[in-house]
């Protein structure tokens, strides 16, 4: 896709805004890392070679029969009489001295006495685990109580139901980041449209849109939230859908107040004399100049979205609890003073990330402000 | 009234004898040498809009009842006496048709008027009148007539249908208003008010300044300060709540010493919180008083309407999957003690194999078939003892469920999840506090690997009740309150009639046998058959298997700037801190010496 | 313009209807009522500021309540409560009385608690509006100036610092920095400089006047503190944004050619200019200011103000005062809303509101 | 010329822009004398204004400045802020190029006046309102009380020009840098101007560096004339030598140009596009928050003309006169009273959507070129976007024909994705012009297209409108106030005075003979 040239000349300013684009490059790894999260946090092995078969527990299903156990359930893989099964090609032994057997398998060395014929079943296998061996549900094996510090095995300590905070980290910024973006952009274009449409057409559809706008906002969304909730569920695309239907106003008062004022200027007047269409009028002409305050506004509707599912979470109307929101952290931190970990986390993800966002945003403002150059 | 043969005392035990004689000096536990005075001071959380808490509307202050009192008064360490306070005697025929109280002549109201006989009735047609409905349809129906026979006599007549066990209680319980003052100021008990209502009580309200605190004194003119009961007691001069909203600010008003005294619920604070300057200083001790009480029966339970959990299998498979031992480990820093019994730390919780008597309750419910033989022969059960180690049960007790749940026909499909007639077996968590995420969380972990599935759906309070009320759950917590002398509310928690509407059946459990037991425990005369039917009922309700039980505190954890005493040991049924004891006014003076308190 | 006015207020009814009707069906949907609000509260339950309070056992509290008639609930006594709330009626003749009566102001009473709705708001009201003016003006305070500041220095080592302070201040959560400031300054631990709960001290009325506005203040330091920190960031770059569109137009030029100085320049062209977002968000501040509240700043520093009546109302389904409160606040901020678009001519007179395209 | 107030030593200008610089000023030196009146000629585009401009360093930061200007002997480029601003406004003054967006919109007349009395000489009061009804009556505005509450956007071109130079003047400076100051205004408010400027000049001594594209104004006001062309002075001397006898070929071309000619005759038989009868626009005057009207400024009382397919109708009259406001409403932008016509459809009663259709077909070239230029969008975007809208030949390539028209109007199609401010006025101007032109409607209507273009672009300009009109038959309205455009262009001219239309004919008659003792005057001023 080629760039005009106008927008070639943009993201030539962009990237002369060295800040701004290390922002993107950094933001954008994180977020694409995080995309895969289930990859470098999970309590599911990547690959494991079971009898010279590989398969891949995060991706299918294999019950602990599958590796010559005894559950017809979910192999737990971090068992260590699972793990046994799997490197020795499921050795029966494995129940009654896993971890010598691992050890032996391990080290490469002679098995430990074992019975003839199990002997022969035997078969070498291997388990690849993801980076943090942990989801972010799983509960932590680790003596002492929870929230437990920072340690070898869980980096920033874990949570206040022992579950560890990297793991949680990353699969929560995926799930904050989805929904603090799918819910800003929603929410925004809604905002911008509507606010755009009011301001520039002005008259009855203003005033009649206006109204209906002040009785939605009239319109308590915790009730709403509570009612559909109880009818549909708790989901996660459902609580999108509902902080986007109720979180659109925000941004008409102020899209709105720029095109009243805008749409006086003697361009706008010049367009319509150019037989443009309105739409076109609206979002070619005006909106790139009344886009201050959006532009400035999205970095913390990001962040101010992440926190509006905090603040449901904190009043039990947000997501499931053990889903790994930022905002539960938060609450966790708070609740766990003497866990300080916990709210260094939270804090730092926070800032980093809305500092990103904030140095892109302004990087974007200033792509696009004519007379804004770069060295 | 003639013929009959009447009792006059000045207490009344429906078991066993009364523990004090009439012209006992003190109480046992008492310190009669405390000296009276200082300060004590407690938070309370939220706030406050009213001093009334017989009313269903306002918030009321903290200890707003203290300016109140009863005609019978019971003490902290016999569970079953009740003593005459604001009578000298009372008089009842064997039947308990009705009951007389003489009431004492000295006894006055704070402000300087004696109480008469006309007070007692104007202030039990008063509930009976302006109490809640509930009151009023409940006791209602119970007191037939309240007589006035003299000046400090009055008679109270029982309807047939009032279980015997309870009507002194309902009688000798009345707190005593003044007709006067009422007839004065026009006071209704059913309407918010802005201060206490007058009684007879040693304390007055002081000054409230509402969202902050409230303050009683001692009331200098209290008629009682004097009679053995109140030797040693009432020891301070003043008494103050400090009100805060969140608990985290709460505590560092104690830390810096705006309050006093603290009860520590949170386990997490009392074992972490407590080092702060002041208690490594010293000023601030922190104690572990043992606490008599019943333990609180708290546990979840499963909702048996609903097919699924009315196998006991399903249930014993899902229990198994509890670990307490890891949670109070982990999460609750060792402090809890696990629930068996719904008599939990008490005479009555049923323990080992029945006893003779207990099993000539059950053997003739087993004849019916209504109860399984193995209840004859087996332990009263006992919660699983699981590794503490880690969250996930051994492979023994997953082995164990595992069976459970094949034998009721829940098997595993290709997706590793329990599944009969093409359903899943899911379990919803019905919760209203977030405190208890982190205790479901791990429990629903450990379903997953037994291939059923959980679910913590939390909802508001007025959602939650009405979900439970119309059992829109699987399972809920519940936190069962028995008492020494179970009664009448054993119905409300445990019988079938009551299962289609009662806050306290949540379960909703309807089983002839427990019905039947319950009468048992209902129609004992004594304390030993009481005992012997309680048990039989314990074993058979744990039996059941209606809940997952959870854990309770067998002490009481509390932190006080070093200036308080207490009777040493403390009596079983009552931390008493603000009824036995004492101001240390010398440590007082050292603490405020060395800056811990302005 | 007149006309357009008379419109707007007008239109203020249906409006307003519209928004009542929207509720009252709603509500009418919501799972759970305040019966069993106060069937919770019976039994020992149902404190709706629980979660956030915080710091609770994992061992149930109360269980019983004070009152020895709790025992299982009744019948006879939920249908009292449904006679009570008037829940025996049918929702359209509710509706009807409750809007008649509304447009006499007169807003019933709370469930939960003997007092009327407008007290109940008015005892509210001192906690939220020294909340909301004090942290609002000094948002306002600082964040134009600092922002205009950045606009005129984009780009240096003074914009860059100031953004990141005004980027942290942000991404701290509220509560957590106010729960911090409260361990830090207020509590035994570490440093007792300011006090914990209230808006004055117990002797706040034998203090002479510079004494209670001293107290006052020293009241209010860390509440204030804490619920502002988070606003400077979003209205001083909106206030950087805005004024860098406008400070290289011809007109600030021209302004300059006139010999003003930088401040006159800023200040006295620019500033209307730019403002226009910034400034015409007052009013709808204004309502903000005296209606709005902070929930969890509140319960922190153990204020009652409007942020905790509202949650409880909303939490604790204690109708009349959610309908009250929405029905006066609604009007207000219609009424503001009108005020509002009033001053974007009064600011920029060009605007007019009239029909286009 | 004694002492030397001003004094720029090789001046070079860059603007750095995407990347690369680009140069707009090369070397430039010149000086003014005190009392002395240098006049900037020069081709449109060649620096003149940015020139100006750096004495002051009113420049964006995308200048990079080298060389030196000396004030009073002070050096101006690289001096504090602090300094710059004693000098500005007080000693030096400045009359920027385009006086329609060089007012604060949101302030009203009186206030963008007040402030600089206020500031420089410590009136206070009535004593600033006295002041500034006499600085308005003294640059020729009519009835100046009841204009002070005024928003620029309220004025005409011609009076928004005025403010400034009023404003300029308000201070008595010791020089007055005027870049273009009567580019909108009529010939008798010209010399009224200018006679305005001459006293200043004997009164207090005042300098003036004067650019302007009018060699008529230079041969009667300058002392000195400099000449430049692509970022350099090609020319400077006495204002009588370089008139006598020019050296450079460059201001040789300049002094011989002119638009001359007539236009060619309207075939017989060429139907009427467009046409207004009786049009009124009348603005209310509001007052207060509620914007009560309390009367109304009768900008057009009755207008009626009539355009014919390859026919120019010249409107020429006093600024303020109601010319813009009559262009406006023809084309629909601004709402009126009475008929408008095109291609025999009455189109007042149209609303937008059935008018834009038509749009196409009916192009209008603003009065104040910047304004109308978004300032967001790049001049290829700007000149191309009517060609998406009306879907004019879909085949071809839009760059390309971005690129011939500008060609044609003389720009560099090589500057075609820079923004609007990155250019001259003349520029801004064909860019406008281009605008309009690209969509080969059948009406345009040209308010002053030719004010800020020097002699030779305006003779270029003037060659392609006739071009245009012969091979496509256009019909022009076209609005001057340069009256030798006007005579080249039109068959028929309308004079306006008021609001009313007080004569109207054909060219040749209108100039010939004049029937008002208005239009006489006029020609009398003009020719
Ligand atoms: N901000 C800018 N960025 C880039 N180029 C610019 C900028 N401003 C002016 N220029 C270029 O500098 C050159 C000189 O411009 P200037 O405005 O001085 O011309 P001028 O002589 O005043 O012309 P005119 O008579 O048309 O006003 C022009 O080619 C113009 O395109
Ligand atoms: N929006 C408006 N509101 C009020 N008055 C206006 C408005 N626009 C123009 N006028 C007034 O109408 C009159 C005619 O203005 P117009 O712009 O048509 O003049 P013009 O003939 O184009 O003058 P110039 O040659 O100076 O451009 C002027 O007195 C002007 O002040
Ligand atoms: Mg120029
Ligand atoms: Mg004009």
């Amino acid at each position: 896709m080629a760039l005009s040239p106008l927008n070639a000349r943009r993201w030539r300013n962009f990237k002369r805004n060295r800040r701004a684009l290390w922002s993107l490059v950094i933001f954008s790894v994180l977020f694409g890392l995080s995309l895969f999260a289930e990859l470098l946090a999970n309590d599911r092995p990547l690959l494991v070679s079971y009898r010279g078969e590989w398969r891949s527990p995060i991706v299918s299903f294999y019950s602990e029969q599958d590796f010559g156990g005894d559950f017809p359930t979910e192999a737990a893989y971090s068992d260590p009489e699972v793990e046994c099964l799997i490197v020795t090609g499921g050795l029966t032994d494995c129940f009654v001295q896993p971890d010598a057997l691992i050890a032996a398998v391990e080290a490469g060395g002679d098995l430990p006495p074992l019975e003839e014929s199990d002997r022969a079943d035997f078969a070498p296998g291997w388990v690849l685990w993801p980076p943090i061996p942990y989801a972010y549900d799983t509960i932590v094996d680790v003596p002492g109580v929870a929230p437990a510090p920072p340690s070898e095995t869980n980096w920033l300590g874990t949570d206040d139901t022992k579950r560890d905070v990297v793991a949680r980290v990353i699969y929560g910024f995926r799930l904050s980041v989805v929904f603090a973006i799918v819910v800003t952009l929603a929410s925004s274009l809604i905002g911008i449209v509507a606010g755009a449409v009011q301001g520039y057409f002005g008259g009855w559809t203003d005033l009649i849109f206006q109204r209906i706008i002040e009785i939605w906002t009239g319109t308590p969304s915790l009730y709403v939230i509570i009612i559909v909730f109880a009818i549909l569920g708790r989901s996660f695309w459902l609580l999108v859908f509902l902080t986007v239907l109720f979180g659109w106003p925000a941004l008409v008062g102020v899209v709105r107040a720029e095109f009243l004022r805008a749409r006086n200027f003697e361009y706008i007047r010049a367009a319509r004399a150019l037989g443009v269409s309105d739409t076109t009028i609206m979002f070619r002409h005006m909106l790139p100049n009344a886009m201050v305050a959006t532009v400035t506004m999205l970095p913390f509707l990001v962040t101010g979205a992440i926190g509006t599912l905090a603040s449901l979470d904190f009043l039990g109307f947000g997501l499931p609890s053990s889903a790994p929101s930022l905002g539960e952290l938060t609450l966790q931190a708070k609740q766990n003073l003497q866990a300080p970990w916990l709210g260094f986390t939270a804090f730092f993800t926070f800032a980093i990330m809305l500092s990103l966002l904030v140095f892109i945003f302004e990087g974007v403002r200033d792509a696009f402000d004519p007379r804004k150059t770069f060295s | 009234q003639e013929a009959e043969a009447t009792t006059t005392s000045h207490g009344f035990a429906n078991f066993g004898e009364l523990k004090y004689p009439a012209d006992f000096a003190h109480l046992d536990y008492v310190n009669p040498d405390a000296p009276k005075g200082g300060e004590i001071s407690q938070w309370a959380m939220g706030t406050f809009d009213s001093f009334n808490s017989f009313a269903r509307q306002g918030v009321s202050a903290a200890l707003n009842t203290l300016p109140l009192e009863s005609i019978m008064t019971s003490t902290a360490d016999d569970p079953y006496g009740l003593y005459c306070y604001l009578c000298s005697t009372i008089t009842y025929p064997e039947s308990l048709d009705w009951l007389i109280l003489d009431l004492r002549d000295d006894v006055t109201f704070s402000d300087g008027t004696p109480m008469t006989a006309e007070d007692v009735k104007f202030s039990a047609e008063l509930f009976l009148e302006q109490g809640i409905t509930e009151y009023r349809t409940r006791v209602g129906s119970l007191i037939d007539e309240i007589e006035v026979l003299g000046p400090h006599e009055v008679k109270f007549s029982f309807a047939p249908e009032a279980p015997r066990r309870d009507v002194v209680g309902l009688a000798g319980g009345t707190v005593v208003f003044s007709k006067a003052w009422f007839e004065e100021t026009g006071a209704r008990l059913d309407e918010s008010r802005d201060a206490p209502f007058m009684g007879t009580g040693p304390y007055l309200l002081e000054s409230a300044d509402i969202n902050r605190r409230v303050v009683y004194g001692r009331n200098e003119n209290f008629w009682g300060a004097d009679i053995p009961f109140n030797v040693g007691r009432n020891n301070f001069d003043t008494i103050r709540i400090e009100y805060f909203a969140d608990s985290a600010a709460a505590f560092e008003g104690f830390k810096s010493g705006e309050y006093t005294f603290r009860a520590e619920n949170s386990s997490k604070d009392w074992a972490t919180g407590y080092d702060f300057p002041a208690a490594q200083k010293g000023w601030v001790v922190t104690e572990e008083i043992p606490d008599g009480n019943i333990g609180t029966g708290q546990a979840f339970v499963f909702n048996l309407d609903d097919p699924t959990w009315q196998d006991p299998r399903v249930r014993e498979a899902i229990g198994l999957m509890f670990n307490f031992e890891w949670s109070n480990e982990s999460l609750f820093y060792g402090l809890y003690e696990r629930v068996e019994s719904f008599w939990e730390n008490s005479d009555l919780e049923a323990v080992g194999t029945p006893s003779e008597a207990e099993r000539d309750l059950l053997a003739p419910l087993v004849e019916e078939g209504l109860l399984p033989e193995s209840i004859l022969t087996d332990e009263a059960r006992r919660a699983p003892v699981l590794d503490a180690g880690a969250n996930g049960p051994d492979r023994a007790t997953y082995r164990r469920a595992g069976k459970l749940l094949e034998e009721a026909g829940w098997s595993v499909g290709d997706d590793g999840l329990r599944r009969k007639d093409g359903a899943v077996l899911e379990l919803v968590f019905l919760q209203r506090s977030p405190q208890f995420d982190r205790i479901v969380n791990p429990f629903i972990e450990n379903l997953a690997r037994l291939g059923v599935r959980g679910v913590l759906e939390r909802v508001d309070t007025s959602q939650y009740v009405e979900r439970t009320r119309s059992g829109d759950f699987d399972l809920v917590n519940h936190s069962f309150t028995m008492g020494f002398e179970p009664g009448g509310e054993l119905e409300q928690w445990f019988a079938s009639k009551t299962a289609d509407d009662s806050s306290r059946n949540l379960m909703r459990l309807r089983s002839t046998a427990v019905d039947r037991l319950i009468q048992e425990v209902l129609d004992a005369g004594a304390l030993d058959e009481l005992t012997t039917a309680t048990h039989a009922l314990d074993r058979v309700l744990r039996a059941e298997m209606i809940w997952v039980p959870q854990w309770y505190k067998d002490v009481h954890t509390v932190a006080y700037y070093d200036q308080f005493r207490h009777p040493d040991p403390i009596p079983p049924f009552a931390r008493g801190e603000l009824d036995f004891w004492w101001y240390d006014a010398e440590a007082a003076q050292d603490l405020r010496a060395a800056g811990a308190l302005r | 313009m007149g006309a357009y006015i008379l419109r707007r207020l007008l239109l203020v009814i249906p409006t307003l209807l519209g928004i009542m009707i929207i509720n009252f069906t709603l509500v009418q949907f919501v799972p759970g009522g305040p019966i069993e609000q106060i069937i919770a509260q019976m039994e020992g339950g149902g404190d709706v500021f629980e979660g956030i309070a915080g710091g609770g056992s994992e061992i149930s509290q109360g269980g019983e309540s004070d009152y020895i008639g709790a025992r299982g609930l009744p019948p006879e006594f939920i249908a009292e409560l449904e006679r009570e709330f008037g829940f025996d009626r049918p929702p359209l003749e509710r509706f009807l009385t409750m809007m008649w009566n509304y447009m006499r102001f007169d807003f019933g009473e709370s469930y939960f608690r003997s007092i009327s709705v407008v007290d109940l708001v008015l005892e509210k009201m001192p906690v939220s509006i020294t909340l909301g003016l004090w942290s609002t003006l000094l948002a306002y305070l600082i964040s134009i100036p600092l922002g205009i500041r950045k606009a005129v220095r984009d780009g240096s080592s003074f914009d860059t610092w100031t953004s990141g302070a005004i980027i942290v201040g942000y991404a701290i959560p509220g509560f957590l920095f106010a729960i911090l400031l409260i361990v830090l300054f207020a509590g035994g631990s570490y440093w007792r400089i300011f006090p914990l709960r209230g808006l004055t001290s117990d002797n706040w009325e034998s203090l002479s006047l510079i004494g209670k506005v001293l107290d006052y203040f020293w009241h209010i330091a860390l509440p204030v503190l804490a619920s502002t920190i988070s606003a400077f960031a979003t209205l001083t770059l909106l206030t950087k944004n805005s004024f860098l569109d406008e400070i290289k137009k011809q007109y600030v030029m021209t302004a300059r050619a006139k010999g003003l100085s930088e401040r006159k320049v800023l200040y006295g062209h620019v500033f209307r200019n730019a403002m226009l977002i910034v400034v015409s968000g007052f009013p709808a501040l204004f309502i903000g200011v005296f209606f709005g509240g902070s929930l969890i700043i509140e319960t922190l520093f153990s204020l009652d103000g409007l942020g905790r009546l509202g949650f409880e109302a909303a939490v604790a389904r204690d109708y009349p005062v959610v309908f009250g409160t929405l029905f006066a606040f609604s009007l207000m901020g219609l009424v503001v809303g009108i005020v509002t678009d009033l001053t974007y001519v009064l600011i920029d007179p060009r605007i007019d509101f009239e029909r286009r395209g | 010329m004694t002492d030397t107030i001003l004094e720029v030593r090789d001046l070079r200008v860059n603007f750095r822009q995407d990347g690369a610089l680009i140069p707009a000023v090369r070397g430039v030196s010149f000086h003014v004398g005190r009392g002395e009146t240098v006049a900037l000629v020069g081709e449109s585009g060649s620096g003149k204004s940015v020139t100006a401009l750096s004495t002051v360093q009113l420049l964006g930061e995308t200048a990079q400045l080298e060389g030196s200007v000396t004030y009073e002997g002070r050096e101006m480029v690289g001096a504090p802020e602090a300094d710059l601003r004693r000098v500005r406004g007080n000693d030096i003054s400045f009359i920027f190029q385009e006086p329609m967006t060089s007012l604060n919109p949101l302030h009203t007349l009186e206030r963008q006046l007040r402030e600089s009395i206020e500031l420089h000489q410590g009136l206070r009061g009535a004593a600033v309102r006295t002041r500034i009804v006499d600085l308005l009556t003294r640059v020729g505005i009519r009835d100046p009380e009841s204009r002070l509450d005024a928003y620029p956007h309220q004025l005409s071109g011609g009076q928004r020009q005025r403010v400034m130079i009023a404003m300029a003047l308000s201070n008595n400076p010791d020089m007055l840098i005027a870049d273009e100051p009567t580019t909108a205004l009529d010939v008798t408010i010209q010399a009224q101007i200018l006679e305005l400027l001459a006293e200043l000049k004997r009164d207090t001594d005042m300098s003036m560096l004067f650019i302007t594209h009018d060699l008529g104004i230079v041969r009667r006001i300058a002392d000195r004339v400099c000449v430049m062309k692509d970022g350099e002075i090609v020319e400077q001397g006495p204002t009588a030598e370089i008139f006598a006898a020019p050296k450079h070929p460059y201001t040789r071309m300049l002094l011989e140009a002119e638009s001359t000619g007539l236009p060619e005759p309207v075939p017989a038989g060429a139907p009427v596009v467009a046409g207004t009868e009786n049009l009124k626009i009348w603005f209310p005057i509001q007052r207060g928050l509620l914007k009560r009207t309390v009367g109304h400024v009768k900008a057009v009382n009755d207008a009626t003309l009539s355009v014919r397919a390859g026919e120019t109708v010249g409107i020429v009259g006093e600024s303020g006169s109601g010319k813009t406001t009559l262009a406006l409403a023809m084309v629909r932008l601004i709402g009126s009273e009475g008929r408008i016509l095109f291609d025999g459809q009455e189109i007042q009663s149209l609303n937008e959507r059935r008018m834009r259709p038509l749009r196409s077909e009916i192009q209008i070239v603003f009065q104040d070129p910047f304004g109308s230029l978004s300032p967001r969008m790049t001049v290829s975007q700007i000149i191309a976007e009517g060609l998406g809208v009306h879907g004019v030949e879909k085949g071809r390539d839009k760059r390309g024909m971005v690129a011939e028209i500008m060609r044609e109007v003389g720009l560099d199609p090589a500057a075609m994705d820079r923004y609007p401010h990155e250019f001259s006025g003349g520029q801004r101007q064909r860019i406008a012009i281009a605008r309009a032109l690209i969509l080969r409607p059948r009406l345009i209507v040209l308010d002053e297209p030719t004010s800020a273009l020097d002699m030779t672009v305006q003779v270029q300009i003037v060659d392609l409108l006739r071009a245009l009109q012969r091979k496509y038959g256009l019909a022009y309205v076209f609005i001057s106030h340069d009256l030798k455009v006007v005579r080249a262009l039109s068959h028929k001219v309308m004079v306006m005075k008021n609001g009313d239309v007080v004569e109207a004919g054909p060219a040749e008659d209108i100039f010939g003979a004049p029937n008002t003792g208005y239009t006489r005057e006029l020609m009398a001023a003009a020719f």
